[in-house]
């Protein structure tokens, strides 16, 4: 290590504060890039059941309608 | 086949002139923002005669760059609304030329009346007389240039009538124009070589012309299905 | 239409469901790469890289905005390229790449401009200097911008991948030529003042792990961008048939 | 005289939002035939013509302009055919001749298209702008195109649309001197027509089969 100890790391001659705050802002920006493309998937997932659960109850109610006509 | 190109660009350079002529209000606005505003400065700054020379180059070229913005958006949303836009696009013809005939049009009347008015702005700005000349050049060309990059930014916003997506949009892509511009003016102030960066400009415009009709043609078609 | 005959290697490529399918089996991999370089280079970059002979260490935010500015730029390339692609062979798929790497190369343009101004507090003592390559991020950052604003501009889904393609190329051409004045403005105003170090004459010691990071900010960029366009492309075609198939089996493995 | 053909539609559909719009579409059209197309608001018929004149591009089916498809001929299709929309393509700072002269086909002479405002009734408002004029006078300085037009092939979206019933009049009689001198008319209309006899084709808005 370039560094003696790792509270000298930390601080880097006074430049810690640039250096973290930097790598801390631009971490937290590329978590964030993993984040939301996973939520927006789980998101259009679950909006893809709705859509087949919506189909399966018009197609339902299509058979019922052409059942009934058929009957009476 | 060169007749019918030329023909495109004549009839609507012909027939947007005329339109400017006729919407006398539309011309003159731009106009009275661009003077309007340059008044602001000394307003907000000082009179002070040296501080304003220092600030000329690039406030001149500021102003011109939102004038040019402000009307490049109304130069294809009018003939969308009208369907004057539809029966331009089913020319069987290249749409190039009467694309460029819109654009010279546009020039000519926002452009080029800035241009000879651009030394009002020198007078109140006390450049020196001999940057006048070289302002007017690099405002001439720098304006086209302006006119062609506005009209893509204008195609491609047209469902939705620009504002200020087209601002977004377009001033990017001002960026080097207005860069190379002030720096004429700045150039000729401080007694420098100004044919550079004026050659620069030219080569900007060169590209432009080439470029910009492509992207425009493609844009507007696109219009339809917004 | 009718190249569906001739280009069926091509247009496998370009189907959705190919590339939902492949990106499922290379993601896991990839994030292990894309990880460890990171790791790697952040470690190596923070702790053990010497420090700098003129900046002392506020020089080490060069392993986050080089890497950043360097991916930022070739993104908007990438962006540019899949929208051209898009608009000359109509693949679904490449205006999927397209759109989803906006938001991605936005945030790398983000990132480029935040530590550049951290950088150049204890630098030029001021967060903000009209640095020849920080504006030119500026600039880039709009014209991200730009194309994540257009596509709310057109209702059809169609319509707003051309016009966003469109707006990629005219950028496309425009990149350099912006890059070119800017440095040249700023040769025209600002004579030598300390440049950010520029990799020729870097000690290896600090430029190796410099090497690592933009490697592995490439791998992430990779990483990020299957990861939206996955999203993109469920978003997109869940009227397919396969993507039925797939929420019904997952819903069935619960 | 042998009736030829003039276009030839095949299974022409269209795309929004990766939904069709309306079931594919197909029809033929010879010379001297009229076809009108019917359909409930939001079928499609707008988008039809769209597709027709080029605007918009089919997700598939083809074109074919007297037997050959029309990308292979696009500059003699464009240069053969008249569309006249919703909108009016009015401008309204020019004048009623001033507009119809540019929108005539190149070289038209004054006096063709004096007459030609004069059919539709507009001949003293010849030297008039437009804003002056009202809704129903702009249309009829767009359907005024009917009288100096060398198209053979007639797109009408909703030619009626906002006329009086001499304006009716006076389209139907254009159209039936077209359909005489041997050219084409692709139509839209909610209106019944009286005087010319048109085939009619049905556009069914697309449902989507579960």
């Amino acid at each position: 290590m370039y560094f003696d100890s790792l509270q000298q790391l930390i601080f880097m001659d006074g430049h810690g504060v640039y250096v973290w705050s930097a790598f801390i802002i631009s971490l937290t920006v590329m978590l964030g890039l993993v984040i939301k493309p996973l939520c927006q998937k789980k998101q259009e997932l679950k909006n893809i059941q709705l859509h087949i659960k919506l189909q399966q109850v018009n197609q339902a109610a299509m058979q019922e309608e052409a059942s009934d006509a058929s009957h009476s | 086949m060169y007749n019918y190109l030329s023909a495109g660009f004549m009839a609507y350079l012909r027939r947007d002139l005329l339109l400017g002529i006729r919407n006398k209000s539309d011309l003159v606005k731009p106009l009275i923002f661009f003077l309007l505003v340059s008044a602001l400065v000394p307003l907000a700054i000082a009179p002070e005669a040296e501080r304003l020379s220092q600030l000329a180059p690039g406030i001149i070229w500021i102003f011109a760059v939102l004038a040019t913005l402000l009307s490049v958006e109304r130069l294809f949303s009018d003939d969308l609304q009208d369907g004057s836009l539809e029966q331009m696009l089913m020319s069987p013809n290249l749409l190039i030329m009467p694309i460029l005939g819109k654009i010279t049009a546009h020039w000519v009347v926002i452009g080029l009346p800035l241009t000879l008015l651009s030394p009002v702005i020198g007078v109140w700005f006390s450049l020196p007389t001999i940057a006048v000349m070289p302002m007017m050049l690099s405002l001439a060309i720098g304006t086209a240039v302006l006119s062609l990059i506005g009209a893509v930014g204008a195609a491609l916003t047209l469902p939705r009538q620009g504002g200020v997506l087209l601002a977004l949009l377009v001033m990017p892509l001002y960026m080097p124009v207005l860069i190379f511009g002030s720096a004429v003016i700045q150039s000729a102030v401080d007694g420098l070589d100004w044919t550079a960066p004026l050659a620069i400009l030219a080569a900007l415009l060169a590209i432009a012309v080439a470029l910009c009709p492509l992207a425009i043609n493609a844009g507007l078609r696109l219009a339809k299905n917004g | 239409m009718n190249l569906n005959v001739k280009w069926t290697w091509f247009h496998r490529l370009g189907s959705p469901r190919w590339f939902y399918q492949k990106t499922q089996r290379w993601l896991p991999w990839l994030s292990l790469l894309t990880l460890s370089l990171l790791i790697t280079g952040l470690v190596w970059g923070l702790a053990f890289a010497p420090e700098d002979a003129k900046q002392g260490n506020s020089f080490r935010i060069i392993y986050v905005h080089v890497p950043a500015s360097v991916v930022a730029l070739a993104g908007y390339y990438m962006m540019a390229i899949a929208g051209a692609v898009g608009l000359i062979w109509r693949i679904k798929l490449s205006y999927m790449l397209m759109r989803s790497a906006a938001p991605i190369g936005a945030a790398l343009t983000f990132i480029a401009l935040v530590t550049g101004a951290i950088w150049g507090k204890p630098t030029w003592g001021a967060y903000w200097v009209w640095d020849a390559r920080i504006t030119s991020m500026l600039i880039l950052l709009f014209l991200y911008l730009g194309v994540m604003a257009l596509r709310h501009t057109y209702s059809s889904s169609e319509a707003a991948d051309k016009a966003s393609a469109i707006l990629g190329l005219v950028g496309m051409v425009n990149v350099p030529i912006i890059y070119k004045s800017v440095d040249w403005w700023q040769t025209l105003h600002q004579p030598a003042t300390i440049k950010f170090t520029g990799a020729p004459s870097m000690h290896p010691d600090m430029f190796m792990p410099l090497l690592v990071m933009i490697i592995g900010f490439y791998a992430f960029y990779a990483v990020t961008l299957m990861l939206f366009t996955r999203a993109e492309i469920l978003r997109r075609e869940y009227r397919a048939s396969w993507v039925k198939q797939l929420v019904t089996n997952k819903t069935a493995e619960k | 005289m042998a009736a030829a053909n003039i276009l030839k539609i095949k299974s022409l559909a269209f795309e929004r939002n990766d939904a069709l719009l309306f079931e594919p579409v197909s029809f033929e059209l010879n010379s001297g035939e009229a076809l009108h197309v019917e359909g409930a608001n939001g079928a499609g018929k707008t988008t039809l013509f769209q597709l027709l004149i080029k605007m918009l591009e089919p997700c598939s089916g083809e074109l074919l302009f007297r037997g050959q498809p029309v990308s292979e001929c696009h500059f003699e299709y464009l240069s053969d055919i008249l569309f006249i929309g919703h909108q009016s393509a009015v401008k309204a700072a020019l004048t009623a001749s001033e507009n119809l002269s540019w929108m005539s086909p190149q070289g038209t002479s004054s006096e063709k298209i004096a007459a030609a405002l004069q059919s539709v009734g507009l001949e003293h408002y010849a030297n008039v702008p437009c804003y002056r004029l009202s809704a129903g006078q702009h249309r009829r300085v767009a359907l005024a195109r009917l009288m100096t037009t060398s198209a053979s092939l007639w797109y009408l979206d909703e030619p009626f649309a906002a006329l009086d019933k001499q304006g009716v009049d006076f389209i139907e009689g254009c159209m039936q001197n077209h359909l005489n001198r041997g050219g084409s008319i692709v139509f839209s209309s909610h209106q019944d027509l009286v005087k010319i006899a048109a085939r009619s084709y049905r556009l069914n808005p697309f449902r989507e089969v579960v």
